[in-house]
C-alpha cells in the first residue's frame, strides 16, 4: 500500500490530531500496545458522573494508529460511559471513512484503550466507593 | 473508502533509492526503438531479427565492461531477484552430486534467504553465518561454517538496508583456499553501479546485478557466471541466454541495462563522490539537530548513498508518511511500514534495539540528488522528529521502553 | 567476417507474427511515464509508489477483463515462458504430497516439456499424450493417461508451430469429471489475445499468456491461477504478486500488457475476422500458385493468423533468407533456421514426412498486415519456390526421396 | 542468428549462384548429405586429363549450403585434380568471407561433394583403364 491509500480524513487526524498530550485532571488512564511492536497508545479520560466530560492521547505508531487515537478522542467527549463502552472499532474506523486492510488492527488498538481506560476507572471507582466490583 | 486529496507538495525530493532509481534520459531514449521498429525478436532468422540481436550484443558487452567481465560470461534475467534465485538454486541444484550444503549469512535479501529455504525442502542443509554490530560478516567465520559437502557460498557484496559492504573478495579467497571446487555467488545487486565492482578482483564464480539499481529500467538483471561454472536453469524452455534463461528476450529493457552500465562505468568516481558528499553532510548535519538518534551499518565500509537511522520515541512509518507529506520520499524498516508487516531481519541481525528499530528510516540518496535536496531535508526531518515525539508515550521514558 | 551490406529492401512485411509483435503505438506511449516520472517501486510506501501501485491493479482487471478472470487471480511474469515454468514446477511442487504424475502433449512448447523433464529428476513421472495428423489431442486419450497419483495435466490452447486449436475445455472438463482434484492447466500463450478465450468456459485452474504476442511489449506475461490454486514460487524473496513472484515488478511492460489485453478484447471481433480473411486469402492463392505444397495444422480449428506450408524439394532456410531479402519476413520449422539445429518436434508429432518438413515455412499474419502485403506475398513467394526448386537435385524426385 | 551474419560473399553467392544445375557432358558427381537432415548436394565434373575443365552443382539446402556448393564450383573449374583432391573446407569458407559459427558444416559438405566426385571419378578411371584402384 502507499499513504495515498489512507483515507483524508486519516490524514488529516494524522497531521492535525486532536486531543494530543496528557490530560490535566484526567481521571482514567489507558494503556495498550508494546512498543516493540510498533504500536503503543495512552488514553487519557476525564469522567464525570457517568460522561466522559474530556479525553487525550499519547501515541506511539503508525500513521493509522495517531488517526485512530486522534478521532477516538473525538468520539467520545461528551458520550455516556456505556455509550463508550459500547463504541466499537468499526465505528471509529467508519468514522475515518475506512481503512486499508493492513491497518483495521490500529482501530482495534483504540477501541481497547478506551475499554481499559473505562475498565481502570471502573474498578477504581468500586473501590474508592466500597463496592466490589462485578466481573 | 475515499482516498486523499491532499495536493502534491510544490517539489518532490526522492531519497529512496534503495527500492528503486529514475532511469536515465538516455536509457529511455536508447530502449525507444526497440519498443518500436526494431521490436523484433533476436531469435528470428530475417532480418527483423538482426537488430535485436546485435542490441542485444552490445548489452551484454556493456553489462560485462561494467564488471570486468567477458560478454559472454553475462546472462540476462529478469531483474536481481531472479539473479539470485538462478544463482543459488541453479548453482545449487546442478552441483547437488557434489554435497548438499550451502553457507550464506543472517542479513541476505530474501531472495536468497528463500531460494535456500526452497533447496531446504529438497534436502540441502544451510548454515547463516552470524554479523557483527556494523552488519558485517568475518571472513573466518565463513570459512569456519565449510563442511565436506558445502558446494555453496552466498554473500552479499553490499547490505541492501544499512549498506555494509562486505568483505567479499577475502571470503572468496578464504574458501577457494579452503576448497576450490566451491561456488562463491555474491548478491551484487546493490553495490553494482554504485561503487567499483570487478569479478577478478572479487574472486567470485557468481555475481547478480539489477539495472533499475543504477538508473536503468526495470525488469532487466544479469547473472556474472565465471567460465565452466554450471547452472540449472529457474526458467527451462529455450534456447535463449545460451540455455541457461529461456524466453523471449526483453530487449528494450536489456538495451537499457547495457546504456545504464556504460554511464555507471564512465562516471563512477563522479558518481561516488557526488553521493557520498550528499550523504555525509545529511549525516552530519541530522546528528546534530537530532537527539537520541543512531545511525546504522558500518561507519566507513558502506555504499556511499546510504544513511540508515533509528530514531528514539517515534515510529517509522508515521515518520516516512509525514516526510512524503513534506515532499521528500524515504522508507523505513518499520514492521508497520512494510507489506509483511514484519519487522526488518538485518537490523535485528546486527542487535539493534527493537522498540529503536520500529524507528528507523532509511534514506538513500542517488546522483540526481542536490544541496537543496539536503538543505530540505535538514529542515524537514528534524521538524518531523520533534512533532512525532511530542506525540510519543514513550520519547524520553528510555529506561521504561529500551533495553 | 564481414556482414552484409546489402540495402535494405524497400519495404519491409512482417509475416512472423509468431515470433512476436510490434506493440501498438498506445502501448507504447502508455509505458513512457512509468520509464521517467512515475519511475517508483509500487511497494514503496510513500507518493512515488502509488502512480505505479495504481498502473499495477489496472492492468491487473484489464488482464483478468480479457480472459473472463478477476484481477486478483492474474500473476505477473517476465513472459509466456515463464508463466508456463510457474504453472507446471509451481502446481507440480505445491501438490506432491497428493502424487507424482504429470500428463501433458508430444506438441507442448520446449518450456513445457522441458519443465517437465527438470520434474522428473525430482522424481516425477510424465506421460505425453500422442496428437493426431492435425495436431490435435483425443481428449478421451488424456483421460486414459490419468492415474491415480496424477496431479496436473497441461494441453496447449492452440500450438506455436500449426496453429491448431486444442479441445482444452473437453479435456478439462473430462479430467475434472475423472477426479476433480487434479489441476489443469493450458499455455494459452498462443491464442490470448488472438482468438476468444475465457478462463470458465476452459474450466482450467491455470493459464500462461504473454504480452508480446498480442501487440503488448516484451518482458511481461501472466498467470492466471483460479480460486484455491497453490503454487510453489519459481521466483523466491518478496511480497510482490501475492508472494507468487517475487522482484521489482516491471512496471512499465505490465502496463503495456494492460493496455494491449484492453484493445484484444475490444477488437477481437474485427482483429479475427482480419487476419483470417488475410490468411484465407493468402492460403487459397499459394495453393493455386504452388504445386506440390502441404498445409500442416487443421484445416478450420486453427489460429486464425496461422498458415503453416511444407513445400516439397526446397529448404525452409534458403526460402526465409530469399523472402527477407525481398522484404518478406516469415519463420521456418527447418533444422537450419533454428538455433538449436534440431528440426521441428511439432511437424515430427504429427507425421510429416522428414523432408518435407525441412521444406516447411510459417507464415502468421496479424493486424498489421494489409491486402497489399498479401499481394506481394502471393507474387513473392511463388517465385522464390520456383527458383529453389530449379537448384535442388530432390524435387520431383518424390519417389526417390520421400517416403 | 540472422541471415545478416551471412557474410556479402554468401548472400551473393546464395542470391546469384554460379554454375547451377546438371552439367552437360560431366564425367564425374559427386552426392553428398541427406535430405531428411536437411542438406544434400550434387557437384558435377567434367575431367579432361588431370584437370577440372568445368564444375556444376544442384543443391537442396540452406543458404551457406548453396553459397557454398556455388563458390567450391567456381574456385575448382580450371585447376588440377590433385589441387582439387587438396581443396579443404577452410578454404572455401575463407573464399566466401567467413561463415556462422552454425554454418560451417556447409563448407565440409562442399569439399566432401567435390572429393566424392573426384574419388568416383578416379575409381571409374582405373576402371576402364583396367587398373585396380589403390585403396
Ligand atoms: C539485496 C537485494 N538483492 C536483489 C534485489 C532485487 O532485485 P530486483 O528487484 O531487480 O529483482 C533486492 C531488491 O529489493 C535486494 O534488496
Ligand atoms: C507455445 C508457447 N508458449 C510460450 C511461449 C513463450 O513466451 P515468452 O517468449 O513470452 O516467454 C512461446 C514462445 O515462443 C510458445 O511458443
Amino acid at each position: 500500500m502507499q499513504h495515498t491509500d489512507y483515507s483524508a480524513k486519516v490524514i488529516d487526524h494524522f497531521m492535525n490530531p486532536r486531543n494530543m498530550g496528557e490530560l490535566a485532571g484526567a481521571n482514567a488512564v489507558g494503556t495498550v500496545g508494546s512498543p516493540a511492536c510498533g504500536d503503543m497508545m495512552d488514553i487519557y479520560l476525564k469522567v464525570e458522573g457517568d460522561q466522559i466530560v474530556d479525553a487525550s492521547f499519547k501515541t506511539f505508531g503508525c500513521t493509522a494508529a495517531i488517526a485512530n487515537s486522534s478521532m477516538m478522542t473525538e468520539m467520545v467527549k461528551g458520550m455516556s460511559l456505556q455509550d463508550a463502552e459500547n463504541l466499537k472499532n468499526r465505528d471509529i474506523e467508519a468514522a475515518l471513512d475506512g481503512l486499508p486492510p493492513h491497518k483495521i488492527h490500529c482501530s482495534t488498538l483504540a477501541a481497547d484503550a478506551l475499554h481499559e481506560a473505562i475498565k481502570s476507572y471502573k474498578e477504581r471507582q468500586g473501590a474508592t466507593q466500597g463496592k466490589v466490583a462485578a466481573s | 473508502m475515499a482516498t486523499t486529496q491532499t495536493p502534491a507538495p510544490p517539489r518532490r525530493i526522492y531519497m529512496d533509492h534503495a527500492a528503486t532509481a529514475r532511469p536515465l534520459p538516455e536509457v529511455v531514449a536508447a530502449m525507444l526503438p526497440y519498443l518500436a521498429e526494431e521490436y523484433g525478436s533476436p531469435q528470428s532468422f530475417h532480418r527483423q531479427g538482426s537488430g535485436p540481436a546485435h542490441a542485444l550484443k552490445r548489452a551484454r558487452e556493456q553489462v560485462g565492461g561494467l564488471i570486468g567481465a567477458p560478454a559472454s560470461q553475462i546472462t540476462f534475467t529478469s531483474g536481481g531477484i531472479e539473479a539470485n534465485n538462478l544463482a543459488v538454486k541453479g548453482a545449487a541444484l546442478a552441483y547437488e552430486r557434489r554435497g548438499k550444503h550451502i553457507v550464506t549469512t543472517e542479513v541476505e535479501h530474501y531472495s536468497v534467504h528463500h531460494s535456500v529455504k526452497f533447496l531446504e525442502k529438497l534436502g540441502f542443509e544451510t548454515t547463516l553465518v552470524k554479523v557483527d554490530g556494523y552488519g558485517r560478516v568475518d571472513p573466518q567465520a565463513v570459512v569456519d561454517a565449510l563442511r565436506d559437502d558445502t558446494i555453496l557460498v552466498s554473500v552479499q557484496l553490499a547490505n541492501q538496508e544499512v549498506g555494509t559492504l562486505q568483505p567479499v573478495a577475502e571470503v572468496a579467497r578464504l574458501v577457494k583456499a579452503h576448497n576450490k571446487q566451491i561456488i562463491v555467488h555474491t548478491d551484487a545487486t546493490y553495490a553494482v553501479g554504485q561503487i567499483p565492482v570487478d569479478v577478478a578482483t572479487l574472486g567470485v564464480d557468481l555475481l547478480s546485478l539489477t539495472a533499475h539499481r543504477f538508473y536503468g529500467p526495470k525488469g532487466a538483471g544479469a547473472l556474472y557466471a565465471g567460465k565452466g561454472v554450471r547452472l540449472t536453469p529457474l526458467i527451462h524452455g529455450g534456447v535463449q541466454e545460451n540455455g541457461k534463461r529461456a524466453g523471449t528476450e526483453n530487449v528494450p529493457a536489456i538495451v537499457g541495462l547495457g546504456v545504464a552500465a556504460e554511464r555507471a562505468a564512465a562516471e563512477m568516481e563522479a558518481r561516488v563522490e557526488k553521493v557520498r558528499g550528499l550523504r555525509d553532510r545529511l549525516e552530519r548535519g541530522l546528528l546534530e539537530r537530532i537527539e537520541n538518534v543512531q545511525v546504522n551499518g558500518h561507519p566507513s565500509e558502506r555504499l556511499p548513498g546510504y544513511l540508515d537511522l533509528s530514531i528514539e520515541g517515534i515510529e517509522g512509518e508515521g515518520t516516512l508518511v509525514r516526510l512524503d507529506l513534506d515532499g521528500i520520499a524515504v522508507a523505513s524498516g518499520s514492521a508497520c511500514a512494510s507489506m509483511a508487516l514484519k519487522g526488518s531481519p538485518v537490523l535485528h541481525a546486527i542487535g539493534v534495539d527493537e522498540v529503536l528499530a520500529q524507528g528507523s528510516i532509511l534514506i538513500t540518496l542517488g546522483i540526481d540528488n542536490t544541496d537543496a535536496d539536503i538543505d530540505d531535508a535538514l529542515e524537514e526531518i528534524p521538524k518531523v522528529v520533534a512533532t512525532l515525539r511530542a506525540m510519543s508515550p514513550i520519547y524520553g521514558k528510555r529506561k521504561h521502553y529500551f533495553r
